[in-house]
Protein backbone atom coordinates (compact mmCIF):
# COMPACT_ATOMS: atom_id res chain seq x y z
CA UNK A 1 0.00 0.00 0.00
CA UNK A 2 1.11 3.97 -0.34
CA UNK A 3 1.29 5.64 2.71
CA UNK A 4 2.18 9.09 3.46
CA UNK A 5 4.93 9.56 5.83
CA UNK A 6 4.82 13.14 7.51
CA UNK A 7 8.58 14.37 8.58
CA UNK A 8 9.96 15.91 11.69
CA UNK A 9 12.75 17.13 13.10
CA UNK A 10 16.04 16.28 11.42
CA UNK A 11 14.20 13.40 8.15
CA UNK A 12 13.00 16.64 7.08
CA UNK A 13 16.36 17.83 6.09
CA UNK A 14 16.62 14.35 3.95
CA UNK A 15 13.40 15.55 1.59
CA UNK A 16 12.07 18.30 -0.09
CA UNK A 17 8.83 18.43 1.03
CA UNK A 18 7.10 17.63 4.61
CA UNK A 19 5.45 14.43 4.02
CA UNK A 20 6.41 10.96 1.69
CA UNK A 21 5.13 9.39 -0.10
CA UNK A 22 6.24 5.52 0.83
CA UNK A 23 5.51 2.03 -1.36
CA UNK A 24 4.97 0.01 2.16
CA UNK A 25 4.83 -4.13 1.61
CA UNK A 26 2.74 -5.26 4.60
CA UNK A 27 0.00 -3.36 6.87
CA UNK A 28 1.71 -2.51 10.02
CA UNK A 29 3.92 0.35 11.74
CA UNK A 30 6.96 -1.87 11.72
CA UNK A 31 6.46 -2.30 8.01
CA UNK A 32 6.50 1.26 7.75
CA UNK A 33 9.64 1.38 9.22
CA UNK A 34 11.28 -1.44 7.45
CA UNK A 35 10.10 0.43 3.92
CA UNK A 36 11.48 4.07 5.28
CA UNK A 37 14.79 2.72 6.39
CA UNK A 38 15.21 0.73 2.68
CA UNK A 39 14.31 4.62 1.59
CA UNK A 40 16.68 6.29 2.86
CA UNK A 41 19.49 3.76 2.38
CA UNK A 42 18.57 4.09 -1.42
CA UNK A 43 18.94 7.14 -1.32
CA UNK A 44 22.41 7.24 0.21
CA UNK A 45 21.56 7.99 3.64
CA UNK A 46 22.69 5.08 6.03
CA UNK A 47 23.64 7.22 8.57
CA UNK A 48 20.61 7.72 9.64
CA UNK A 49 19.78 3.74 10.03
CA UNK A 50 19.95 4.52 13.90
CA UNK A 51 17.75 7.27 14.02
CA UNK A 52 15.22 5.11 12.25
CA UNK A 53 15.28 2.84 14.70
CA UNK A 54 15.11 5.43 17.81
CA UNK A 55 12.12 7.07 16.04
CA UNK A 56 8.27 6.88 17.41
CA UNK A 57 5.40 6.39 14.76
CA UNK A 58 1.70 8.36 15.18
CA UNK A 59 -1.30 9.35 13.57
CA UNK A 60 -2.29 12.71 14.13
CA UNK A 61 -3.64 11.58 18.00
CA UNK A 62 -1.80 9.12 19.11
CA UNK A 63 1.96 7.45 19.31
CA UNK A 64 1.38 3.77 17.26
CA UNK A 65 3.22 0.62 18.54
CA UNK A 66 4.98 -1.25 15.43
CA UNK A 67 2.55 -4.08 15.84
CA UNK A 68 -0.38 -1.54 15.16
CA UNK A 69 -1.86 -1.70 11.47
CA UNK A 70 -1.11 1.17 9.45
CA UNK A 71 -4.27 3.66 9.62
CA UNK A 72 -7.05 3.45 7.09
CA UNK A 73 -6.47 6.84 5.70
CA UNK A 74 -2.57 5.59 5.67
CA UNK A 75 -1.28 8.69 7.19
CA UNK A 76 1.22 8.63 9.44
CA UNK A 77 4.26 10.77 11.15
CA UNK A 78 7.67 9.35 11.87
CA UNK A 79 8.91 10.87 15.18
CA UNK A 80 12.75 11.31 16.16
CA UNK A 81 13.76 11.95 19.50
CA UNK A 82 11.85 14.95 20.78
CA UNK A 83 13.44 18.11 21.77
CA UNK A 84 10.79 21.09 22.70
CA UNK A 85 10.98 23.61 25.62
CA UNK B 1 -14.29 26.60 41.95
CA UNK B 2 -14.09 25.84 38.57
CA UNK B 3 -16.63 26.44 35.63
CA UNK B 4 -15.22 26.40 32.00
CA UNK B 5 -12.42 24.68 31.31
CA UNK B 6 -9.27 24.39 33.93
CA UNK B 7 -6.40 23.49 30.90
CA UNK B 8 -5.13 25.69 27.89
CA UNK B 9 -3.38 24.27 25.37
CA UNK B 10 -1.73 25.77 22.42
CA UNK B 11 0.91 25.60 19.82
CA UNK B 12 1.63 29.29 18.34
CA UNK B 13 3.14 30.25 15.25
CA UNK B 14 5.96 32.82 15.90
CA UNK B 15 5.12 35.10 12.90
CA UNK B 16 1.53 34.99 13.89
CA UNK B 17 1.46 35.52 17.69
CA UNK B 18 3.95 35.91 20.76
CA UNK B 19 3.74 33.92 23.88
CA UNK B 20 2.00 35.78 26.79
CA UNK B 21 2.92 34.64 30.59
CA UNK B 22 0.83 37.42 31.66
CA UNK B 23 -2.36 35.40 29.79
CA UNK B 24 -1.24 32.28 31.58
CA UNK B 25 -1.15 34.04 34.92
CA UNK B 26 -4.38 35.06 34.35
CA UNK B 27 -5.88 31.84 32.77
CA UNK B 28 -4.47 29.87 36.31
CA UNK B 29 -6.05 32.30 38.58
CA UNK B 30 -8.72 31.68 40.77
CA UNK B 31 -10.50 33.42 43.59
CA UNK B 32 -9.85 29.93 45.34
CA UNK B 33 -5.83 30.19 44.88
CA UNK B 34 -2.74 31.45 46.75
CA UNK B 35 -0.27 30.46 44.69
CA UNK B 36 1.14 30.31 41.16
CA UNK B 37 3.80 29.05 39.39
CA UNK B 38 5.18 29.93 36.13
CA UNK B 39 7.47 28.67 33.91
CA UNK B 40 9.46 30.34 30.71
CA UNK B 41 11.96 28.53 28.49
CA UNK B 42 13.64 30.93 26.67
CA UNK B 43 16.29 30.79 23.72
CA UNK B 44 19.80 30.66 25.24
CA UNK B 45 22.85 32.11 23.66
CA UNK B 46 24.70 29.71 24.32
CA UNK B 47 24.49 25.88 24.30
CA UNK B 48 27.38 23.07 25.17
CA UNK B 49 29.91 25.85 24.92
CA UNK B 50 28.56 27.03 21.18
CA UNK B 51 27.70 30.45 20.67
CA UNK B 52 23.82 30.36 19.44
CA UNK B 53 22.35 32.64 17.30
CA UNK B 54 18.40 31.27 17.22
CA UNK B 55 16.76 28.23 17.11
CA UNK B 56 13.72 26.66 14.76
CA UNK B 57 11.10 24.89 16.48
CA UNK B 58 9.09 22.31 14.33
CA UNK B 59 6.06 20.76 16.27
CA UNK B 60 3.14 17.99 15.02
CA UNK B 61 0.83 20.60 16.11
CA UNK B 62 -2.25 18.08 15.72
CA UNK B 63 -0.79 15.61 17.94
CA UNK B 64 1.24 18.23 20.37
CA UNK B 65 -2.36 19.69 21.41
CA UNK B 66 -3.31 16.03 22.36
CA UNK B 67 -0.62 15.07 24.22
CA UNK B 68 -0.26 18.62 25.90
CA UNK B 69 -3.96 17.88 27.21
CA UNK B 70 -3.03 14.51 28.32
CA UNK B 71 0.23 15.62 29.97
CA UNK B 72 -2.07 18.29 31.82
CA UNK B 73 -5.26 15.46 33.06
CA UNK B 74 -1.78 13.41 34.48
CA UNK B 75 -0.77 16.26 36.24
CA UNK B 76 -4.34 17.36 37.54
CA UNK B 77 -4.99 13.66 38.45
CA UNK B 78 -1.65 14.15 40.66
CA UNK B 79 -1.89 17.67 41.87
CA UNK B 80 -5.60 18.62 41.50
CA UNK B 81 -8.58 18.15 41.10
CA UNK B 82 -8.35 22.14 42.69
CA UNK B 83 -5.91 23.27 40.21
CA UNK B 84 -5.69 25.21 36.37
CA UNK B 85 -2.78 24.33 34.10
CA UNK B 86 -1.85 26.15 30.79
CA UNK B 87 1.19 25.22 28.34
CA UNK B 88 1.92 26.91 25.14
CA UNK B 89 4.36 26.24 22.93
CA UNK B 90 6.20 28.46 20.19
CA UNK B 91 6.64 26.91 16.69
CA UNK B 92 8.90 28.42 13.80
CA UNK B 93 12.65 30.73 14.05
CA UNK B 94 12.70 32.30 17.70
CA UNK B 95 16.16 34.76 18.72
CA UNK B 96 17.84 35.03 21.46
CA UNK B 97 16.12 35.81 24.58
CA UNK B 98 12.66 35.18 22.95
CA UNK B 99 9.94 32.46 24.79
CA UNK B 100 9.90 28.88 23.45
CA UNK B 101 7.82 27.61 26.15
CA UNK B 102 5.02 28.58 28.95
CA UNK B 103 3.62 26.91 31.62
CA UNK B 104 2.01 27.61 34.50
CA UNK B 105 -0.25 26.21 37.32
CA UNK B 106 -2.48 28.00 40.15
CA UNK B 107 -3.78 25.82 42.72
CA UNK B 108 -4.79 26.45 46.66
CA UNK B 109 -1.25 26.23 47.94
CA UNK B 110 2.09 26.65 46.46
CA UNK B 111 3.43 23.12 46.95
CA UNK B 112 0.93 21.93 44.33
CA UNK B 113 1.62 25.09 41.68
CA UNK B 114 5.26 24.23 42.02
CA UNK B 115 4.78 20.07 41.62
CA UNK B 116 2.48 20.73 39.08
CA UNK B 117 4.24 23.35 37.26
CA UNK B 118 7.44 21.17 37.24
CA UNK B 119 5.38 18.16 36.20
CA UNK B 120 4.13 19.93 33.24
CA UNK B 121 7.35 21.53 31.90
CA UNK B 122 9.04 18.38 32.02
CA UNK B 123 6.64 16.12 30.03
CA UNK B 124 6.37 18.89 27.91
CA UNK B 125 10.19 18.59 27.15
CA UNK B 126 10.64 14.85 27.43
CA UNK B 127 7.53 13.22 25.78
CA UNK B 128 6.16 16.19 23.63
CA UNK B 129 6.18 15.93 19.70
CA UNK B 130 8.83 18.94 19.13
CA UNK B 131 11.94 19.26 17.46
CA UNK B 132 14.33 21.73 18.15
CA UNK B 133 17.64 22.72 15.43
CA UNK B 134 20.01 25.40 16.89
CA UNK B 135 21.34 28.10 14.67
CA UNK B 136 25.12 28.74 15.51
CA UNK B 137 27.07 32.21 15.05
CA UNK B 138 29.25 30.02 12.84
CA UNK B 139 26.61 29.36 10.03
CA UNK B 140 26.40 25.77 10.96
CA UNK B 141 22.74 24.50 12.30
CA UNK B 142 22.17 21.08 13.90
CA UNK B 143 18.54 19.29 15.72
CA UNK B 144 18.96 18.76 18.64
CA UNK B 145 19.31 15.02 20.32
CA UNK B 146 16.39 14.13 22.07
CA UNK B 147 14.24 11.49 23.97
CA UNK B 148 12.77 8.83 22.25
CA UNK B 149 9.52 8.51 22.45
CA UNK B 150 9.63 5.11 21.55
CA UNK B 151 10.51 4.15 24.77
CA UNK B 152 8.40 0.58 25.55
CA UNK B 153 11.73 -0.43 23.24
CA UNK B 154 14.42 -0.28 25.26
CA UNK B 155 16.92 -1.51 22.69
CA UNK B 156 15.89 1.01 19.74
CA UNK B 157 17.00 3.91 22.13
CA UNK B 158 19.69 6.16 21.16
CA UNK B 159 22.09 7.72 23.93
CA UNK B 160 19.76 10.01 25.07
CA UNK B 161 20.41 13.59 27.10
CA UNK B 162 16.32 13.08 28.50
CA UNK C 1 26.88 37.51 32.19
CA UNK C 2 25.87 40.03 34.59
CA UNK C 3 27.00 44.06 34.46
CA UNK C 4 24.52 45.02 37.59
CA UNK C 5 23.28 44.08 40.74
CA UNK C 6 21.69 40.70 39.34
CA UNK C 7 19.57 40.78 43.03
CA UNK C 8 16.27 43.25 43.58
CA UNK C 9 14.93 43.54 46.15
CA UNK C 10 11.32 45.69 47.23
CA UNK C 11 8.62 46.16 49.66
CA UNK C 12 5.33 48.31 47.87
CA UNK C 13 2.30 49.67 49.88
CA UNK C 14 -0.56 48.92 47.73
CA UNK C 15 -1.88 51.95 47.71
CA UNK C 16 1.42 53.40 45.52
CA UNK C 17 1.94 50.74 43.43
CA UNK C 18 1.28 47.03 42.78
CA UNK C 19 3.32 44.13 42.08
CA UNK C 20 4.46 43.65 38.36
CA UNK C 21 5.22 39.69 37.51
CA UNK C 22 5.99 40.79 33.93
CA UNK C 23 8.38 43.30 35.66
CA UNK C 24 10.40 40.09 37.56
CA UNK C 25 10.29 38.08 34.28
CA UNK C 26 12.37 40.79 32.85
CA UNK C 27 14.50 41.37 35.77
CA UNK C 28 15.84 38.02 35.20
CA UNK C 29 16.21 37.68 31.99
CA UNK C 30 19.33 37.40 30.43
CA UNK C 31 20.87 36.21 27.02
CA UNK C 32 22.57 33.15 28.68
CA UNK C 33 19.34 32.59 30.69
CA UNK C 34 17.30 29.67 28.92
CA UNK C 35 14.66 28.86 32.37
CA UNK C 36 12.91 31.45 34.28
CA UNK C 37 10.98 30.77 37.26
CA UNK C 38 8.28 32.70 38.54
CA UNK C 39 6.19 32.42 41.99
CA UNK C 40 3.18 34.67 42.70
CA UNK C 41 1.11 34.85 45.93
CA UNK C 42 -2.17 35.95 45.85
CA UNK C 43 -4.96 36.64 48.76
CA UNK C 44 -7.27 33.41 48.41
CA UNK C 45 -11.02 33.88 49.44
CA UNK C 46 -10.88 31.16 52.09
CA UNK C 47 -8.54 29.79 54.62
CA UNK C 48 -9.15 26.93 56.62
CA UNK C 49 -12.34 27.34 55.98
CA UNK C 50 -13.58 30.76 56.45
CA UNK C 51 -14.23 33.02 54.31
CA UNK C 52 -11.57 35.79 53.46
CA UNK C 53 -12.28 39.45 52.11
CA UNK C 54 -8.85 40.61 52.74
CA UNK C 55 -5.81 40.47 54.21
CA UNK C 56 -3.79 43.58 55.70
CA UNK C 57 0.31 43.35 55.52
CA UNK C 58 2.59 44.53 58.29
CA UNK C 59 5.98 44.63 57.20
CA UNK C 60 9.53 46.08 59.30
CA UNK C 61 10.59 47.44 56.06
CA UNK C 62 13.98 48.36 56.55
CA UNK C 63 14.56 44.72 58.21
CA UNK C 64 12.89 43.08 55.21
CA UNK C 65 14.95 45.03 52.45
CA UNK C 66 17.78 43.64 54.56
CA UNK C 67 16.95 39.78 55.02
CA UNK C 68 15.37 40.06 51.44
CA UNK C 69 18.86 40.13 50.16
CA UNK C 70 20.01 37.90 52.67
CA UNK C 71 17.76 35.56 51.29
CA UNK C 72 18.78 35.97 47.34
CA UNK C 73 22.33 36.20 48.49
CA UNK C 74 21.99 32.32 50.26
CA UNK C 75 19.77 31.31 46.89
CA UNK C 76 22.61 32.75 44.83
CA UNK C 77 25.46 30.66 46.82
CA UNK C 78 23.43 27.36 46.44
CA UNK C 79 22.30 27.84 42.84
CA UNK C 80 24.55 30.24 41.15
CA UNK C 81 26.81 32.10 40.35
CA UNK C 82 24.54 32.42 36.96
CA UNK C 83 21.45 33.55 38.63
CA UNK C 84 18.97 36.45 39.12
CA UNK C 85 17.02 36.81 41.61
CA UNK C 86 13.80 38.86 42.47
CA UNK C 87 11.41 39.32 45.31
CA UNK C 88 8.84 41.68 46.17
CA UNK C 89 6.31 41.89 48.77
CA UNK C 90 3.07 43.74 49.21
CA UNK C 91 2.46 46.03 51.86
CA UNK C 92 -1.42 47.35 53.20
CA UNK C 93 -4.38 45.73 52.60
CA UNK C 94 -5.37 43.61 49.42
CA UNK C 95 -8.33 42.36 47.80
CA UNK C 96 -9.46 38.42 47.03
CA UNK C 97 -6.98 37.88 44.08
CA UNK C 98 -4.35 40.95 44.34
CA UNK C 99 -0.91 39.68 44.51
CA UNK C 100 1.08 39.97 47.72
CA UNK C 101 4.34 38.54 46.62
CA UNK C 102 5.98 37.87 43.62
CA UNK C 103 9.48 36.15 43.60
CA UNK C 104 11.27 34.72 40.62
CA UNK C 105 14.62 33.36 39.49
CA UNK C 106 16.13 33.11 36.22
CA UNK C 107 19.20 30.80 35.09
CA UNK C 108 20.53 29.12 32.23
CA UNK C 109 18.63 25.72 33.24
CA UNK C 110 15.36 25.03 34.46
CA UNK C 111 16.72 22.82 37.33
CA UNK C 112 18.64 25.89 39.27
CA UNK C 113 15.58 28.34 38.08
CA UNK C 114 12.68 26.57 40.00
CA UNK C 115 15.12 25.14 42.81
CA UNK C 116 16.00 29.07 43.54
CA UNK C 117 12.54 30.08 43.61
CA UNK C 118 11.35 27.94 45.44
CA UNK C 119 14.28 28.55 48.17
CA UNK C 120 13.59 31.86 47.78
CA UNK C 121 10.03 31.87 48.75
CA UNK C 122 10.02 29.64 51.60
CA UNK C 123 12.78 32.25 53.16
CA UNK C 124 9.95 35.08 52.62
CA UNK C 125 7.12 33.09 54.20
CA UNK C 126 9.41 31.84 57.08
CA UNK C 127 11.79 34.17 57.89
CA UNK C 128 10.84 37.39 56.73
CA UNK C 129 9.60 40.14 59.44
CA UNK C 130 6.39 40.16 57.83
CA UNK C 131 2.70 40.02 59.20
CA UNK C 132 -0.34 38.82 57.75
CA UNK C 133 -4.15 39.86 59.23
CA UNK C 134 -6.76 38.02 57.60
CA UNK C 135 -10.29 39.75 57.50
CA UNK C 136 -13.40 37.88 57.57
CA UNK C 137 -16.67 37.62 55.66
CA UNK C 138 -17.93 37.75 59.62
CA UNK C 139 -16.17 40.87 60.05
CA UNK C 140 -13.90 39.21 62.43
CA UNK C 141 -10.13 39.73 61.83
CA UNK C 142 -7.14 37.58 62.80
CA UNK C 143 -3.11 37.82 62.72
CA UNK C 144 -2.25 34.45 61.16
CA UNK C 145 -0.67 31.96 63.17
CA UNK C 146 3.41 32.07 62.11
CA UNK C 147 7.17 31.43 62.28
CA UNK C 148 9.18 32.50 65.07
CA UNK C 149 12.13 33.94 64.23
CA UNK C 150 14.00 33.25 67.47
CA UNK C 151 14.69 29.67 66.49
CA UNK C 152 17.39 29.67 68.51
CA UNK C 153 15.53 29.04 71.73
CA UNK C 154 13.77 26.28 71.07
CA UNK C 155 12.07 26.64 74.37
CA UNK C 156 10.16 29.71 73.63
CA UNK C 157 7.95 28.05 70.25
CA UNK C 158 4.70 28.72 69.95
CA UNK C 159 2.29 25.47 68.12
CA UNK C 160 4.29 26.26 64.53
CA UNK C 161 2.30 25.89 61.37
CA UNK C 162 5.32 26.70 59.38
CA UNK D 1 16.99 53.21 80.31
CA UNK D 2 14.78 54.39 78.03
CA UNK D 3 13.74 52.28 75.02
CA UNK D 4 11.44 52.94 71.98
CA UNK D 5 10.15 49.41 71.17
CA UNK D 6 8.23 49.39 67.42
CA UNK D 7 5.26 47.11 67.60
CA UNK D 8 4.43 44.59 64.65
CA UNK D 9 1.53 42.31 63.81
CA UNK D 10 -0.36 41.61 66.41
CA UNK D 11 1.57 43.84 69.08
CA UNK D 12 0.10 46.92 67.25
CA UNK D 13 -3.32 46.34 68.69
CA UNK D 14 -2.75 46.46 71.73
CA UNK D 15 -1.13 49.91 72.03
CA UNK D 16 -2.50 53.47 69.83
CA UNK D 17 1.06 54.08 68.51
CA UNK D 18 3.02 52.05 66.42
CA UNK D 19 6.09 52.48 68.71
CA UNK D 20 5.93 52.76 72.60
CA UNK D 21 8.46 53.97 74.62
CA UNK D 22 9.46 51.75 77.69
CA UNK D 23 11.55 52.31 80.74
CA UNK D 24 14.03 49.01 80.89
CA UNK D 25 16.00 48.33 83.90
CA UNK D 26 19.00 46.69 82.44
CA UNK D 27 20.85 47.02 79.03
CA UNK D 28 20.18 43.68 77.09
CA UNK D 29 17.91 42.59 74.90
CA UNK D 30 16.54 40.23 77.58
CA UNK D 31 15.75 42.74 80.11
CA UNK D 32 13.20 44.93 77.09
CA UNK D 33 11.79 41.12 76.90
CA UNK D 34 10.78 41.68 80.42
CA UNK D 35 9.75 45.14 80.77
CA UNK D 36 7.66 44.82 77.55
CA UNK D 37 6.12 41.52 79.33
CA UNK D 38 5.41 43.39 82.62
CA UNK D 39 3.90 46.35 80.57
CA UNK D 40 1.32 44.50 78.68
CA UNK D 41 0.49 42.65 82.41
CA UNK D 42 0.30 45.92 83.68
CA UNK D 43 -2.68 46.78 80.90
CA UNK D 44 -4.21 43.44 81.63
CA UNK D 45 -2.92 41.34 78.88
CA UNK D 46 -1.58 38.50 80.74
CA UNK D 47 -2.80 36.64 77.74
CA UNK D 48 -0.22 38.02 75.63
CA UNK D 49 2.79 36.45 77.76
CA UNK D 50 3.50 33.32 75.25
CA UNK D 51 3.30 35.41 72.82
CA UNK D 52 6.27 37.59 73.85
CA UNK D 53 8.24 34.25 74.62
CA UNK D 54 7.78 33.70 71.06
CA UNK D 55 8.85 36.83 69.56
CA UNK D 56 12.37 37.86 68.15
CA UNK D 57 13.89 41.21 68.54
CA UNK D 58 15.70 43.28 65.76
CA UNK D 59 17.47 46.45 65.04
CA UNK D 60 16.46 47.67 61.83
CA UNK D 61 19.55 46.08 60.16
CA UNK D 62 19.19 42.78 61.94
CA UNK D 63 17.75 40.40 64.43
CA UNK D 64 19.10 40.58 68.34
CA UNK D 65 20.15 37.72 70.92
CA UNK D 66 18.65 38.14 74.09
CA UNK D 67 22.35 38.24 75.46
CA UNK D 68 23.05 41.42 72.96
CA UNK D 69 23.11 44.97 74.23
CA UNK D 70 20.36 47.21 73.47
CA UNK D 71 21.48 49.69 70.48
CA UNK D 72 22.95 52.62 71.48
CA UNK D 73 20.22 54.57 69.94
CA UNK D 74 17.66 52.82 72.17
CA UNK D 75 15.63 52.12 69.07
CA UNK D 76 14.53 48.18 68.53
CA UNK D 77 11.52 46.25 67.52
CA UNK D 78 9.31 43.43 68.32
CA UNK D 79 8.82 40.82 65.99
CA UNK D 80 6.17 37.95 66.93
CA UNK D 81 6.12 34.69 64.67
CA UNK D 82 5.71 35.75 60.92
CA UNK D 83 3.29 34.74 58.52
CA UNK D 84 4.22 36.80 55.34
CA UNK D 85 3.78 35.61 51.28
Amino acid sequence: MIVQLALFGAFRDLHREPTLLLEVSGDTVSAVRASFAAHLLGQGHAERSALIRASAFASDQALLHDTEAIPADGRLAILPPVSGG
Amino acid sequence: MIGSDPIHCSVLAIDQATLDPAAALTFVSDPAFGGLDLFVGKVRSHNQGREVVGVSYDIHRSLALTVFRQFADEVRGQFGPRIKLYVAHACGRLGIGEIAVVVAAGTPHRDQAFGACRALIEAVKHRAPIWKQEHFADGDSAWSEGCALCGEEPGQKMSDPC
